[in-house]
Order: structure tokens, then C-alpha cells, then sequence
């Protein structure tokens, strides 16, 4: 903080610029704007509007259920309605209910999430090609965790 | 001694990060739990880990059983805490996490069942010895019985649901014309709210104090009192403000109220923390309520004058060892007083406010205790009970420990566009001469907000 | 941070930083713009336009001594440079040292602060009319606390 | 029991609020004083009023006796506290305070001005029975004297100022061949920093507690103590950790030294709190080195094992009351431990950082206690020591007191761009296993940085 410690400055445009950064250090307050001329050397800086709060978090979101399908950018996420242990098949050996590329329909089950020993099929609520498998057969899943991305088919974003 | 390798605590608020310091202090991960309307990390950063395990709607998440025992096997935890409130007095759920091999930090589900139901909780502590109030042990199976036990306990007399609790369904009853209309009310409400229609009838009492005792037993058949706390400051059965020892009793009366719970807790088989609340007359009578079987939100005044952490000798009890304490190592010292800062506007008959916390400076320094998941930013959410924070302040005495209680509320800066809390109302209670002397009851709080509307 | 440790400035962008940087912590109350201009090097700062912090507290100002004038709008403010007791005349009989009307110049005695029975002239250090009169005989003042306002004499400005 | 009606707090930061908050437990009315750098209100709301002294440098404000002594004129204070460093040991301070009818909250200006010289107080102490280091009582003259001195106690020997404290104008000597140009160099720096170039000698001990006793007299010629603290931890004579009681030692070694302070403090006719520090060998000899006469940053540690309040016991004291404790009264409980939270950068060097603190979110909870003036939003400046926050525990043994303080600096959350606290090097020590088994001494912080420079 102290003047003392800051390193010397050489050059008309290092120069202002460095006077400038000083400057917008050492003033209290939150700054809209600076501006610093010397000779026909200008430096000019602005500040947006509305800072987010320095610490980063974001702000909390207070959800009022959980989404079962959140769609995100173009694809649709299935979320898992449930904390449980995710099966893409109905049996170990049976084939999964959904692999990349297919097309489900509304209704269709996706995948099963386990929870106190029962088995809850987990349906599309909007139809879609699966463009993604977030999961892995027989993993752990908290409530509203992503389970599949799906890609609106034609006119499903209608 | 090793206690468990991981707990899950099935709450949030306050309370929550209660029990994960104390899983910390030992050594024991913890698994912290959210609904969708607690996904702010800043309050998951006093939990090892955190499972999302549901909606806001409490019955969805922190109340919805298969969610939590589901969080408790995918984290590998061998224990569930259950806080109070919520799934804390639920024998079911006790008995759920056994049949899936975790130990409930609580009573057995035996226990709970049966303490919990007022009509077999009052027979058995009749039975164990503890006075109750002139009434019906058994429920009052029509408005003949009714007529004919409330004249014999005399009135005023109060109708009260075998299913109760927190207030509800409950009728005081001044004379006989009023009573079978009373009485027909009281069941039709209980049947409505708590699917149990069975009530029963005792002497009401009108100056009366709310006095506890703290109970702690092993599953050895060793079993402690931890000293009394007065909880007579409530509005609408809420408390808020408890301190202890109880004031203004004899030493005998304390003493004996505190035997007595002992050894009740000790011939049910209890185990675990409980609490045995009594009604205390102006004479000193005193009367078995109910038993809370589980930690209570007032539970620090009892840590303040005993120097025992509650919840940790919760965990070890549970975990199957021997009580390491014995009576003769509680010497309750001093007077603890806690209040309790709700995000309630007491200007607007305490209704729940919300909003974010723009400030939020909570008291410090000398026997200064403060419990709370809020911090400056925190958004204080419509969804589940107010409570924002506890403080718990001890001193010597009573007066230095109003006095203390005054300072530390005065120094306590929460502010939020639309926030209000109850610290205003504290700090009238706490200059009440009536509190101040501890010559209040239970009546305390209903009289100073009949003063304030009639313009005072 | 003290004056006393603070480095001479030399050269005409630095000590126009500088001289920037001190009026902007000195001034009282949340700054909008300052500009300060000197040959052709010029220096022009702004704040956003809400930058108390919600809770209504001004944000800290870093101010590196006790001005003992400070300019305020077109007022020059005089300062007490110490806690003490204020008294606007020499003795008890006497005239007061000022007057409002009264025009002031460099180093006359405007005030007198008592201080552990010391009694400190405090002498003007621009020239100006009394504008206002903010103390009366026998006050008490903190460090810091205007005393009286000069409002500034023609060409006293440059 | 009146005390005063109106105090003064001749201070800033942590201690201010400390002060400020038994005052106000006491009905006492607190001025605050403040300097231009610490305007900032949030941090004045502890104080009934506040008094703007000056600006930031403290020779102008907080150690400018005559805008002190005006503030407390002016707002009609009747006393002054000085709490700890600014003008708490300046004799001259105290007189005139009493010169302006002021009561100083500490000892006669007399007994600050002889117990502050080094080299008079050794004598009294040597005189009222506590034993000294070998060396030098009075001050070594020429560099004849130094050598026969130092071949007479034996090396390694340490040069100490008649007027130095914190470290400053000390040196240690290990063989003869250095002793003269460290003894010629000692007197110049004491010339320089404390203007009084007189040195003592003495053995010096390189594996050596420090430890404290606490003591209170009142003006009537009652002295008790409050047990003894263990201050070892420390980074160029600054503290970092306390502890109380003082860890590994034998009732006896305990016993013998709180007495032998009382005693002496009796004996010299003290009032007012003090801090007997001693260093303590692996033998568990131990050798008086100097008393504070002040309350001490640690005194937190004393309160949490005794119950009492010390800053209300200073003003009780100070207004001439006699003491109201026993040394019965004064029976030590478990273990407190503080750590010093400082806005300092342990991983370059312990600088001072300065910054505003967008989070401070302090910890809480079972038997945890925090000092601070610090709040989110609070600007943490260059100007004054870097003490942000004391965090205090207290457990019933020291294992749990260890595990409750890492459990409380693991939550405390402070965060602001350019800002660094001692908060991870305090962990460090926490886990460290020598500290953990309390068999460390001075050199645990040296021997810890230099493991940390290693690559360790």
C-alpha cells in the first residue's frame, strides 16, 4: 500500500498507465469511471454498473420443485427425481433402456433410479435423440442430478 | 473410545451445524443434507459432504425418509442424527434406519413410540412416579366422562389431544356450561390434525411456570440428570428465551423434579438425551407433561452450566458405550440464558419475514455463545421454521446474566430488505420487572402483548 | 500512509495524481467527479452512482492526515486539528478573532482551541470570507470538525 | 456496588470492543476514540459515543495523551481504560489522568514506572522472592563487565534493554568471542529505539516454556491468582497461541509460582490485574523475567477456566472496591486455548496484508468464544497491529480443547482480495505432534518455519 513499494515508472504511455492503475487503487469508493491526460496521451477506463458481490457466490436460487427435465441451451436435461442408485437396464444383462442416438418419446423410460429397494422408472417428459448418458449403471445420484442430455428432435422445440 | 465413522444429520438451520462441529471436534465425517431451497454452499461448508435430497416442501426432503436413508447408504454412513423437529420423534423412521443398519442417534423406536403418545407416556410416568395434574390418564371416551372428570379435578380445566404437541388441540375450559362444546371441538380438531381423535382432560393451571429437566442415559442402565431449565418465556407454546437453573425455586423442588426424572427415564429403559417438562405451580407443586426424546433447541444452557458438550455424549451413547459421567460430576454453576433470534416481525404478531441478509454481526466476546448457519448474505427463506439464531450467554448470576443477555443482543446488527427479528421483543422481556425478578409464569408473554396493543 | 511517510512528488503527472488522490480521500461525503487539470495534463475521475454499500454505511476512506482545510462545493472548510475546546475570541471581553463578512487571510488566527490548557491559534491557510460560523464560544470539537467556512475571494480559486 | 459512570477506552480493534462490552454488562456508559483511519461507524456502535482524536498515525491519536485526556474531559468520562500497547504502560499517562481527576483503570503510576524498568524490577522481584536467571540485576556498565558477567552465569547468554520489550534490543550470545561487539551493538539499538541505552544480561535457555501467572489485587492489600497460562507459541517474541492451565507441568512447579507471584505482588503493593511471565526449563525450574501491567491480549484463556470477568474485576478494583474473590473462589476448570487470528501472510514471512474483508464470518458454537471489532465489510488497514480476531475454546481436557480449536479456525471464513490470516499456519501448529503432546517450547514456531523453508 505504501507509495514506497511500488515500482518506478518510465515512458509517457507506461507511465500514465501506471499512474492510473495507482490511482484507481488508492480512491475509496466504487468507480464509474477515469480518466487520465498527459500531453496528447489519454488513458480512459470505465466500470460496469452493477459489480457482482466480490466473494464470488452466486446468488442462492431458490428453486420451488424439482425439475424433472431442465433444458439447458438445446438440450434437454432428465434430472433424477429422487437421491437413489441409477440401472439403465432392466436386468444386469438386459440391454440399457437408452444408449446415444436413439429417440425416446414422452413417457418412455430412460432409465430406473433405485431408492429403499424400489425401482422408479424415470420417463422423458419431452422427446428427444440422447445426446448424452450422464451416468453410469449402478451409480449414486442426489436429487436433481443431471441423468441424460437429450437434443430436440425436429419441431420438438415447438 | 471410537464413536462412528460417519454421520449423517437429517436437518438443516442451526441445528445441523450444531451437531457437524461437534462430528468434527471428534473426528466423525459428516454428511450434511439439502432440500433445493438450502443449495447455498456457504452452509454446506460445516458438512464433510452434502447430498441434495430433495425440494424445498420439507415433506419432500428433510421429512421424506426413503431421501434420507437412500443419502445415508450411497455416502457409506453408519449413524443418522435426526436433530429435533422433523423426523427426530418419528418411531418409524427409528426403526427404518435399523432395518438398514444405521444406528439412529435417539431412543429406541419403542421408546419413542411410546413417550411420544401423551395417553401411554403420562401411565407410565405415573406408574415410574412422577406427579401428574388432576385429570384423565386415560383418554376421555365421551362428553358423560368428560362432565364427570372435570368435576372431580375441578375448573378450569384443560382438554389436550393424545396426539398433540407444539399447541394444537389443546382448550382451557373455565366452566361447566362451556365444557362439552369444548370438548367435541377439541376432537373433531385432533382427529383433523393429527388422525387421532383421543384427548384427554386435566386441571388447567393459570400462574404457571415451564420448568424441564435434561436427562442423559446409556444403554447400561446408567442414567444422569443435567440440572432444570425454566422455558416460561413462550408465545403460543414457542419458546424464547430459556435459562437454567430454573430461578426462583427451592433447591428441594429442583431436586426432586430431577430425581424423579432419573429414575423414571431409568425404569422405561431410556437411553440417549431427553427432556422431562413439568408445569411448576406458585407453590411449588410440580406436575410430568410430556418427555421430548430427543435434543432440544435449549439444550446449550444446560452445556453452559454443566460443561458437558450434549451431543457428544449423544454420539457415544449411541455408538453402545457407558455413560463416562456421573451425577456427582454435574455441578451445574452460574446461569446460562439463551434467546432465540427468530426472522419474525414482532410488531406484526411475529409473522415469519424474508429476505436476504445484508448484515449479519452476531454478539461475541465473554460468555458469549451464538449457534447459527446465517451468516452476512444468507437468504432467509420462507420455507421452514424462523430461527436464525441462538444466544447463549452465562455469568455468575442471574442479574449479570440478564444484564450480559442485554449487551449481547444490543451488539447483534442483522439487517435485510424486509427482514425483521424478534431481538426487539427479547429486549423487552429482558427489562420486564416481573421476568427480571423471576416472579413471571407462562402468562408472561400473552400479558406484555395485551400491554403493548392496549397502547403501551 | 501518514503524511509525514508519504514521498515528496515531483513532476507534473505524479503530483497531479497525488494532489488527486488526497482531495478525493479529504473530501467528506460520496464523490460523483472529481477533475483535476494542470497545464495540459489532466486527470478526471468518477464514481458509480450508488456506491454506499446497501447497508447505508459510507465505504472507509483512507484519508492520510488531518486536513486542516478542506474545500467543500465552493466552501473552503476550516478544521480543528486537534479535540479541544473552542473559544472565538482572546479573552472572555474581547472581539471575536472572525467574524462572518470578515475576509480572512493566510495564516490569521481564526480560532483558538484549548487543548490540556494549551491554547493552539488556529490560523486560516487560504485567504476567503467568513461564510459561515459553524462553533460557538466554549464548544467542544473532535479532531477534524469544521470550524468555520470561508467562502473563496475573487481569484482565489487559481 | 456503583463503579464508574463513565469509561473511556483509550484504544481500538478487539480490546475496545472487549472493554466496551462489560461496560455496557455494567451500566457503565463507554467512549470510544478513534482515528481517522478506524472512522468507519460500524466499528463505533460498540461505544455509547465516540471522540475523533486524530489521524492515523497513533503517535497522533492513540498514543496522543493530550487528545486522550480531552476527549475524556469533554464527554465528562470519569475514567480511562488503556487496555493493552498505545499508553496502557506509560507512567506518565497514568499521573496525568490522576492530575486531571481521571481514574487510570490500572496500577499507581509509580508501580507502572519501576515495574516497567527491567532492571528495577528484577531487583523487587529478586528481592520478594522469585528467582531470577542467572545474570545481572542492575545494568551491566562497561564490556568488562559484560565478560566477567557472562563467564560467571555461563554460556549461551542473552542481552536484554532495562527498556525494551517485544522483542526488540535483544540478543543472544553463544560464545565469548561474540559477546563484546553483540554487547556494544545492544546498548546502540537501545539508545535508539527506547532512548536509554542500559542492558542486562542473563543465562539464556534455548528449550524454555513461557509461561504467565495472572494475578488481581485490589487497593487494599488483597492479591489472589487466576492460574497460569502457557504462551509458548510464539513467532519473534509475538505470540500466537495460549493456553491455559500451562500445560505439562507439575501441580507443584504451578502451585509454587502463582504463589510466588501473588506474594511479590503484595509485597510491591500492586493494584489492578498483572502478568508475571516466567521461563520455565525442562526441569521445570523456573526463572521470573518480567510483569505486564495490563490486561493481556490472552486474558480470554484466564476467563474461560476461572468464570470470572477480568475487565469487570479491573474496574471494580479501580474504583477502589475491594476485592470480591478468594483464592478459593478461583478454582480452574479444563482447558481454554486462544489462537490469534492476524491479517498477516504466514507463507511470506508474516507480512501484514491489508484489504477489505468481503466474508468474516467468525466461528461458533459449544464453548467457543471470538473477539473482534471485524465484520464483513471491515477495511483492514496498514496503520495498527494486524489483530484481527482471537478465536477462544474451552474442552475439560486439552485433547478436545485442541480438536474444538481446529474444528473453529476450519470454519472461520475470512476473505477479501489482498487479505492473508495466520488461520492456516495456526492449523499447522495445531497438528503439529510435539505441540499436540505439549512438549514444545519457544523454538516450536523457528523450527516449524524453518522444516516449512526446507521444503517441508
Amino acid at each position: 500500500m505504501t507509495e514506497q513499494h511500488d515500482p518506478p515508472v518510465h515512458g509517457s504511455l507506461a507511465e500514465l498507465r501506471e499512474h492510473t492503475r495507482r490511482l484507481a487503487n488508492d480512491l475509496a469508493g466504487a468507480l464509474r469511471r477515469v480518466s487520465v491526460r498527459s500531453g496528447d496521451t489519454t488513458i480512459e477506463v470505465e466500470w460496469q454498473e452493477h459489480p457482482e458481490p466480490a466473494d464470488g457466490h452466486p446468488a442462492p436460487v431458490v428453486a420451488s420443485a424439482a425439475p424433472a427435465t431442465v433444458p439447458t441451451d438445446d438440450r434437454i436435461m432428465v434430472c433424477s427425481p429422487m437421491v437413489g442408485t441409477v440401472y439403465r437396464a432392466s436386468a444386469p444383462d438386459a440391454a440399457a433402456f437408452v444408449d446415444v442416438g436413439d429417440t425416446v418419446e414422452i413417457g418412455q423410460t430412460v432409465v430406473i433410479v433405485e431408492a429403499m429397494k424400489l425401482f422408479n422408472p424415470i420417463t422423458a417428459e419431452s422427446e428427444g435423440v440422447v445426446a448424452e448418458v450422464l451416468v453410469e449403471n449402478g451409480q449414486s445420484v442426489e436429487f436433481g442430478q443431471p441423468l441424460l442430455a437429450l437434443a430436440a428432435t425436429d419441431g420438438a422445440g415447438e | 473410545m471410537t464413536v462412528f465413522r460417519k454421520v449423517l444429520i437429517a436437518n438443516r438451520g442451526e441445528i445441523a451445524v450444531r451437531i457437524a462441529r461437534t462430528c468434527r471436534e471428534l473426528g466423525v465425517r459428516s454428511v450434511g443434507v439439502y432440500s433445493t431451497a438450502d443449495r447455498d454452499p456457504r452452509v454446506q461448508r460445516h458438512f464433510d459432504e452434502a447430498v441434495h435430497i430433495g425440494p424445498p416442501a420439507s415433506l419432500r426432503s428433510y421429512q421424506n425418509i426413503p431421501a434420507v436413508i437412500e443419502a445415508a447408504l450411497l455416502t457409506g454412513a453408519d449413524a443418522i442424527h435426526p436433530g429435533y423437529g422433523f423426523l427426530s420423534e418419528d418411531p418409524d423412521f427409528a426403526e427404518i434406519c435399523a432395518d438398514n443398519g444405521l444406528t439412529f442417534i435417539g431412543p429406541k423406536p419403542r421408546q419413542i413410540a411410546v413417550l411420544g403418545d401423551k395417553s401411554s407416556a403420562r401411565r407410565l410416568m405415573r406408574d415410574a412416579g412422577l406427579p401428574l395434574l388432576p385429570g384423565s390418564v386415560e383418554p376421555i371416551a365421551n362428553t358423560a366422562a368428560a362432565t364427570t372428570t372435570a368435576a372431580a379435578v375441578g375448573y378450569p380445566v384443560i382438554i389436550k389431544a393424545v396426539a398433540g404437541g407444539g399447541g394444537k388441540g389443546m382448550a382451557v375450559v373455565r366452566t361447566p356450561d362451556e365444557l362439552i362444546p369444548a370438548y367435541t371441538r377439541a376432537r373433531d380438531t385432533a382427529r383433523s390434525v393429527f388422525g387421532d381423535d383421543r384427548v384427554y382432560l386435566e386441571r388447567y393451571l393459570d400462574r404457571a411456570r415451564h420448568v424441564e429437566v435434561q436427562v442423559l442415559c446409556d444403554g447400561h442402565g446408567n442414567g444422569i440428570h443435567l440440572g432444570t431449565r425454566d422455558c416460561s418465556v413462550q408465545r403460543r407454546h414457542q419458546k424464547l428465551i430459556e435459562e437454567g437453573p430454573a430461578p426462583a425455586l427451592s433447591t428441594t423442588t429442583i431436586d426432586t423434579m430431577s430425581d424423579a426424572a432419573v429414575r423414571a427415564a431409568l425404569a422405561v429403559g431410556y437411553t440417549g438425551v431427553g427432556t422431562f417438562e413439568f408445569l411448576v405451580d406458585e407453590d411449588e407443586n410440580h406436575y410430568f407433561m410430556e418427555i421430548n426424546t430427543r435434543i432440544q433447541v435449549e439444550h446449550p444452557v444446560t452445556e453452559a452450566i454443566t460443561d458437558v458438550d450434549l451431543v457428544r455424549e449423544q454420539l457415544f451413547v449411541a455408538a453402545g458405550h457407558t455413560l463416562g459421567l456421573t451425577q456427582q460430576d454435574i455441578q451445574p454453576r452460574g446461569v446460562a440464558i439463551e434467546c432465540r433470534v427468530n426472522g419474525e416481525d414482532p410488531d406484526r404478531d411475529f409473522v415469519p419475514t424474508a429476505g436476504t441478509l445484508d448484515r449479519f454481526d452476531p454478539p461475541g466476546g465473554p460468555f458469549t455463545r451464538v449457534d447459527t448457519h446465517a451468516f452476512t448474505g444468507y437468504a432467509l427463506g420462507p420455507h421452514y421454521d424462523s430461527l436464525l439464531a441462538k444466544v447463549i450467554v452465562w455469568a455468575p448470576d442471574r442479574e449479570q446474566a440478564l444484564n450480559r443477555m442485554h449487551r449481547a443482543l444490543a451488539e447483534f446488527d442483522v439487517a435485510g430488505l424486509g427482514v425483521a427479528t424478534t431481538i426487539p421483543f427479547l429486549q423487552r422481556v429482558l427489562a420486564d420487572p416481573e421476568f427480571r425478578k423471576a416472579a413471571h409464569c407462562t402468562a408472561l408473554v400473552p400479558r406484555m402483548q395485551a400491554t403493548k396493543e392496549a397502547g403501551g
